[in-house]
């Protein structure tokens, strides 16, 4: 067993409860969100004192305060730059990042595209509220084109990124998607989050009750969901649809969704959902699958194998200890040109 | 073949390279520097380079130079003007002219004196020409074409040949200092390593340049410097970049921590991320990130994962950490911020020197934000003061700035090699698993520091931030005299670290007439100016501060010694300003530069004896 | 039905407006304020709310307050106390008892008033069954009941209907304040406009409020609030958010500009940046940018080509301009950089007031930096400050920082509206298509600025940067005198705005034994509290400073004519540092508070008596 | 004619030439770029008073000194944030920003996918000579994983970027590549840039003769270069090589290098490129295709059509104020609740 892993099953969610009031809204969907990893946290092995979660600023940065762990609310938008220190002085931590689309797409892009870049080993759930809730209702860059927000009485003129897209222009390794009301399908994913080697972005899509309710509700509201999200699963076949009975398949190059049944199409023309393929083209073309063409792309999407950052760096430092004559800091001053100077 | 030449006696000597960039000078200046150690001389040194890679070859943009400064006696700045210029184009002459003494021994490489290279150097007249070489000692060595003749053998292309031209000159110069060549060829050997055929090239041109300095009429005069006096050990040439992290290194071994810097390339501070990048080895991890933010960010996050954190930058990257500071003020972390100064305002003059983030250190941050300046003053003490730096940071669990400066980063001077069991020792305020009476905003009594629970320990979990916490329970606290109690925490905590700080040193009497104070960069050239003057009977005394925030708590009685003060800084009067704010019942007078350049001795010992003869306007 | 109440006349009230976060407060507050505008009443009003957005329900936390002032006298400030305290539960009544007056008028929702309400609220006991409210007129009033009742007919569901409690408040308070409930009315019809239904059962629970008001024997007594003296002509209620955004605006078509602001949204700033994007159709474009220092360097783009550029922000977004402000200072680009202070250090208190980014403004910025700075010092004159930070900064082409705080920002008062042919003119310093003697750093004599050459102007081509630059031609210059040149010019053009700016004024006496030093958004208080003493017979006056940086030239006169000076500030002393610096002979006593709230008339008084009778221990 | 364009052919090269010293090293690849822009722009038909080039730090970022234009050095990493205020206030004028890749890919990496998402019409001019020119030589993000510089002495450990991919990623529209060997080629994509609405970004592999002295080699050095780069054409089949006997198609979804002539495929078998597909799926392919597999994309890799930013802006603008009653700021000050008192 890894250094500061445990036995799943040893600790319950009662040990990361924190004796605190939450403050989110009532029926905000971040309170799914600290419930779902109260539950996990148990299940990922993780001794809970090696348990870190850093955070930027906004409504969903707030997490730290909720659960009992180490904590880090730091600056808006700085959240991965902090953990990624975190984790590179301490590789044993099991590092979160809790950061919304503001902190993160915002303010944050740049330490965003950074962290997934070098595939520093951290878990980042971002909530995807679409707006800057903490601030009351202004856009943000994931805020659909049109829309009108206190910043943007005449309707929104900017292209909203797909952070999905910006994850995987990035060099992402794992990205995955998941919505505020269902739990389980985020606690499957989230646990695969926690499992993957490197940077594991969760996109929630959550629901901000003041600031921008029902955003999402065309992907996640009960009447449609079933046919207006796809739940990927690796190694299926990528089927979905309240009957079941559609699916995605490529016609060449192009992916389309076609009804299992209708055209002599079978279960086998169907794409198998394979997130370990080092070529993500397939992964960029589903997390921009959308509406109202296509289903929304669930759960894991991509969950590469690459180098992890702080492994090679820890590496490096491991062999340069083994290879160096230098072994403390008095044999490196003393160490090439030096000169002695004899008083006359 | 060899002349007796006349041999005289010096108890300094300054000598100044200057070429192109690609010409070599930075190189033949350490090879004089190292040897001049070697045989036991003081030393000071400092580089001073475009703000472009390579500016056009032959104009004056593009030169380089490289000042050293060797004496038997003490030596304390590069000199302020050479006693030997090296100069291998008219544009390195033209540049230089007005920093050498007058008779100076001038070298030039006369193959490059044609009319293309004057016109390139933006020369009217030919200075051979002209009466503008008057008075000096021209030597005018056919330096390019003899190398090439030397190098031919070693079948080195032009270009490879021509990079050798460096090695001629640095062979006329110890024939000039009446050194032996052999360490000389030592360097070579050490630079050069496994590449043979350059070895000997090198070392072929070398020797030229030697014979050819033996064999011409206008050097028949040369120097010796002896072995300095009252230095006695074992010393190495240090510049201030390199001292700060080993300093650093330093610090972490004594403080039983792991190093983490979290930094982004700028100049003049990139060496020291680039140092510690090379010891991995000694368990530092350097980790260059996207940007400043991001370096100061990750220091925050490894300082709270229990590393001795570190961050390194120059002016503009200070001010794009400010947010990141406070947010080290407000939970409370240790981080070691360096800051090499440049001249600014924004991009400014990124490769000349200054002090002119003095008041940014201080006070460029939101809210009431304070935290722990010191100032190193040497590039030795750079060693020190980093060392300080972390240990304050550590011990007082603080943000601590530490201003050096470009002359510092760059320059070099002789260092006397500590042992690290001799360094203070390092305490930090580390808490024991399980600790039932740990609260993260419980403060030692003393220090008023709080405790440092590291993620990973048992029975310590608990959580920081950027919002105002209640005292003592670090909970999240909107009460409004909670806030006015850990504001009040915050600068105390501060304000104390003044008990654990060295009092002032006054240099001189510790009354008189003129009291000098300096701080951080200026030492070199401020004891310099001092020492002469008191040499001439002067009542004048010199203080150089290291430690701004807080400052030393004899400072009020040292000023109270004088009948007059004199405040002299690398920028507009920033150090005046505070001390001014701080001790009102003094009047502080002013010699403030910005010209990208340090002070000079002889302009500093004008000013001083101005105000001593009553002379002064005050705070012209 | 109905009773004759007894009527007081009163010089002023205080009201005090506390519930839920979502329970409408806010609105009650600024319909109340509303209407006595209507009626002719002075007024000054101040939200207080959490920095979560909905905290939960019923807790200490989740409480959010408006407090309102009114005046037959002109008031000042939003009062020290209630005389009116609405409590819609028991933890909007726990938050606010310290803040209510002896004997005030307590209105509670009896409603909520129960057990599983006491614990939220994190009572120990009954609040009314103890004696705590002992000395209040309490009027338990059912309002959650009744509005239910009332709004049943219009088929609302519970939760619209419980969004109407708000005007069964006001409703009472019509009576209370003897006013015409019509004004209620047509506030609703504006307020909800085309949704009918919602317009007639806020109606009706209005007018259930005003008759349960009028039935209850505890408000037998009742106010009136004549309209105020000495005030004449057309107003409106202003934040000190609109009347900097409108400020803006009033510039940029003064100045024949388009005005661009480049932002991002931040506590308690954001209300200006939206503000603005909603002008589009006065030619303003808001450019809601990714981040604080894309805010400014978009804005500082724009300036470039020609507009009134304006970023707006608050204490972190200041330090992380930090940077680019430098690059406006040494380009020269005309820019106003509004900083609405709040709480710090770090994220502080992000929704408190505090004044502790001064030395920020002044000093956070690498190298030899200097730009304008001055102060907005109410809600209403936030609009002559943010006009002149945009007249400054385009006359004399440099960067100019408007300091206000949450209190002014989000405070209000009643305004007289200018006409902007009354506003000073501006004059930007274009230059001529094709002037051939145009250099990007040649001056205007005597100001210093330089000129505004726009791109898309024929014959002006040229290059700015953040390099330093040469004297008049704007080359890229590395030159040390020049360095030193220039360093002078930015310093002097700025020291030079001294020239433009009005004169302190004296409130009170030029002379005599207290001078009261305030800066910025104090005003309020230390003006209420010097003419209460003043009328007292006490010899103390008041300077207020709108201008910091350069101070304005009667400064030094003013000082002299008193025998003591107190500088009284939100923040440790921050001003006071900068005043002993610039005026060493003086002595300057302080009185500071950092409690996330502005002062309160009372700790005033009491302050300056202290002083006045000589007990005070000097910067205690 | 547009306001502020003029016929082409009015200007040329000398227009904007400026009289001073260009102080990049002998043999730096930024004398090309310097070069090429000079003959591009008399053909863009726009007036020389509105050409603005805005740059951030670096040395490529000295570029606006030596040209005869209205310039701005700015700030390490801000220039396309500068330059979004630039066009965003001015859309007349001609915006080009002059950036290296750690100006735009380090510290500018925020500014640089904003401005992509946004679609503001600028030409952005990478300089990707894969290291930190002006401070000598540490490792960029676009630097080759491995590499040793100054700051890595144990070679570099992070995954590069590909400017491409983070173009897409940020919903880029326009994205080129080009090498600083082949003016011609330079000329060519950046008069397509130029008349590109929206972010152009042209990233030229530059070479650095000091720091990162042939770094593109494998692409671009004269033996290699025609089989190892492939220039592609819009509407045009894919095919490179010395002989012109290789192409790139679609084998189902994957893409494939084929010769023509061999197992019987022809020209009609390639992949034709469509630069201005909306779907980016085949951009995003061909961006990240790279050597032994494959050769390297070169010239105008993605050039769509969509919104621009700074259009839409005036667009509300102009509809603002065509609908407003509020035409002076003496309307607004007295627009809405006021009260008149009178003097008792
Ligand atoms: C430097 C800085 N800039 C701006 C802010 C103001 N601010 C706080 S949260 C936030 C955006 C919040 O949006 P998001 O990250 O989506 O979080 P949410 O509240 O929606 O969960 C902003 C702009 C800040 N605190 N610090
Ligand atoms: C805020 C700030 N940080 C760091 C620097 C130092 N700096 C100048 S240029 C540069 C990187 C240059 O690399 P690149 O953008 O690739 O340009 P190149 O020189 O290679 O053309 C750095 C780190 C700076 N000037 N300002
Ligand atoms: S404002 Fe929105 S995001 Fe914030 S806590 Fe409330 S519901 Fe959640
Ligand atoms: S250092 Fe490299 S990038 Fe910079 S000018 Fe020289 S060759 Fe060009
Ligand atoms: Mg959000
Ligand atoms: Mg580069």
């Amino acid at each position: 067993m890894a250094e500061g892993k445990i036995e799943t099953g040893t600790l319950t969610r009662q040990d990361f409860k924190l004796d605190t009031t939450v403050k989110w809204c009532a029926g905000c969907g971040a309170h799914a969100v600290l419930s779902t990893i109260m539950n996990a946290l148990p299940e990922t092995g993780v001794k809970k004192e090696n348990v870190v979660f850093v955070s930027g600023i906004g409504c969903s940065s707030r997490f730290p305060y909720y659960i009992n762990a180490y904590g880090f609310h730091s600056l808006h938008g700085r959240a991965s730059a902090i953990a990624s220190g975190v984790k590179t002085a301490n590789p044993n931590l099991s590092v979160w990042v809790m950061t919304g689309d503001g902190d993160s797409m915002a303010i944050g892009g740049n330490h965003f595209i950074h962290i997934i870049r070098r595939n520093i080993n951290v878990n980042i759930i971002l909530f995807n509220n679409k707006i800057y809730g903490l601030t009351k209702g202004q856009y943000s860059p994931t805020t659909p084109k049109g829309s009108i927000t206190k910043t943007s009485p005449d309707g929104t003129i900017e292209n909203p990124f797909q952070p999905g897209e910006l994850t995987m222009g990035a060099q992402g390794t794992f990205f995955a998607r998941v919505v505020d009301s269902d739990p389980k399908m985020m606690k499957d994913t989230i646990l695969k989050a926690a499992a993957h080697r490197g940077t594991s972005v969760v996109e929630v899509l959550l629901n901000c009750v003041i600031f921008a309710n029902d955003v999402h509700k065309s992907i996640t509201g009960k009447d449609v969901r079933d046919d207006h999200q796809i739940f990927l699963r690796h190694g299926e076949p990528m089927i979905f649809g309240k009957e079941r009975n559609k699916g995605i398949r490529y016609n060449c190059n192009k992916m389309e969704v076609v009804t299992i049944g209708e055209n002599g199409i079978t279960e086998k023309d169907l794409i198998v959902h394979d997130a370990t393929d080092p070529d993500d083209s397939t992964h960029y073309n589903l997390v921009r699958m959308g509406l109202p063409e296509f289903p929304v792309a669930m759960g894991v999407v991509r969950a590469a194998e690459s180098t992890v950052f702080e492994s090679l760096m820890h590496d490096q430092v491991q062999e340069a200890q083994k290879k160096t004559k230098l072994k403390t800091v008095d044999d490196l001053l003393r160490s090439g040109n030096t000169f002695r100077i004899d008083d006359e | 073949m060899g002349k007796n030449p006349k041999i005289v006696q010096r108890e300094d000597v300054v000598v100044k390279f200057a070429g192109d960039s690609g010409d070599g000078m930075q190189l033949t200046g350490s090879q004089f520097s190292d040897t001049s150690a070697f045989i036991g001389n003081d030393l000071s040194t400092f580089p001073d380079y475009p703000s472009e890679i390579r500016a056009p070859q032959g104009t004056v943009a593009g030169v380089s130079g490289f000042q050293v400064h060797i004496g038997h006696k003490e030596v304390t700045t590069p000199g302020d003007q050479a006693d030997v210029l090296v100069a291998m184009n008219p544009a390195a002459l033209k540049a230089n002219m007005k920093w050498i003494k007058p008779g100076a021994t001038v070298i030039i490489d006369i193959d490059n004196f044609d009319n293309k290279h004057y016109k390139k150097a933006g020369y009217e007249e030919d200075p051979l020409h002209d009466d503008s070489l008057e008075g000096y000692n021209v030597v005018k060595a056919p330096i390019t074409n003899l190398t090439r003749d030397t190098a031919k053998q070693f079948g080195l292309d032009q270009k490879t040949a021509d990079k050798t031209r460096n090695q001629f000159v640095a062979g006329m110069l110890y024939w000039l200092f009446n050194r032996d060549i052999k360490l000389g060829e030592d360097f070579l050997k050490d630079k050069f390593k496994s590449k043979e055929n350059l070895v000997k090239a090198n070392m072929a041109v070398l020797h030229a340049g030697y014979n050819y300095a033996e064999t011409i009429e206008a050097l028949s005069t040369t120097f010796l410097v002896d072995p300095v006096k009252n230095k006695k050990g074992l010393f190495r040439n240090m510049t201030g970049n390199l001292a700060t992290a080993w300093g650093l290194l330093a610090a972490a071994e004594k403080a039983g921590l792991k190093l983490f810097l979290g930094s982004y390339p700028i100049t003049p501070a990139t060496e020291i991320l680039q140092e510690i990048a090379k010891r991995k080895h000694l368990g530092a991890v350097a980790f260059q990130a996207e940007d400043e933010i991001a370096g100061i960010c990750s220091a925050i996050g490894a300082s709270f994962v229990g590393r001795l954190a570190v961050t390194t930058t120059s002016g503009p990257g200070l001010a794009l950490k400010s947010e990141a500071i406070g947010l080290a003020v407000i939970t409370e972390l240790p981080l070691v911020i360096v800051n090499v100064q440049r001249g600014g305002p924004s991009t400014g003059l990124p490769t000349k020197t200054e002090q002119s983030d003095l008041m940014q250190a201080l006070y460029g941050r939101n809210g009431e934000s304070p935290a722990i300046v010191i100032a190193a003053s040497t590039p030795a003490n750079c060693f020190d003061y980093a060392f300080m730096a972390a240990k304050l940071a550590v011990e007082h669990m603080t943000p601590v700035i530490l201003l050096t400066d470009s002359y510092l980063a760059n320059g070099s001077e002789l260092w006397n090699i500590p042992y690290t069991k001799d360094l203070p020792e390092i305490t930090p305020p580390l808490v024991a698993d399980n600790d039932e009476t740990y609260q993260p905003y419980l403060r030692d009594p003393e220090k008023m520091n709080r405790f440092w629970a590291i993620p990973g320990q048992e029975g310590l979990r608990h959580r920081v931030g950027g919002l105002e916490k209640e005292d003592v329970t670090g909970m999240v606290s909107h009460d409004p005299m909670n806030h006015q109690v850990m504001v009040t925490n915050r600068q105390k905590k501060v304000e104390k670290v003044a008990d654990y700080i060295p009092q002032l040193e006054i240099i001189g009497e510790p009354t008189g007439d003129l009291l000098v104070i300096g701080w951080g960069g200026t030492y070199g050239g401020l004891i310099s100016a001092v020492t002469d003057l008191q040499k001439t009977g002067l009542s004048i005394s010199l203080v150089q501060f290291n430690y701004i925030h807080p400052l030393p708590k004899n400072t009020e009685q040292v000023f109270a010694g004088f009948n007059k003060r004199i405040v002299c800084e690398i920028n507009m009067g920033q150090f005046a300003y505070h001390l001014r704010s701080k001790f009102q019942q003094y009047e502080f007078l002013q010699h403030n530069k910005v010209q990208g350049l340090p002070f000079f001795i002889a302009e500093l010992k004008e000013k001083f004896i101005e105000i001593l003869e009553g002379n002064h306007q005050p705070n012209e």
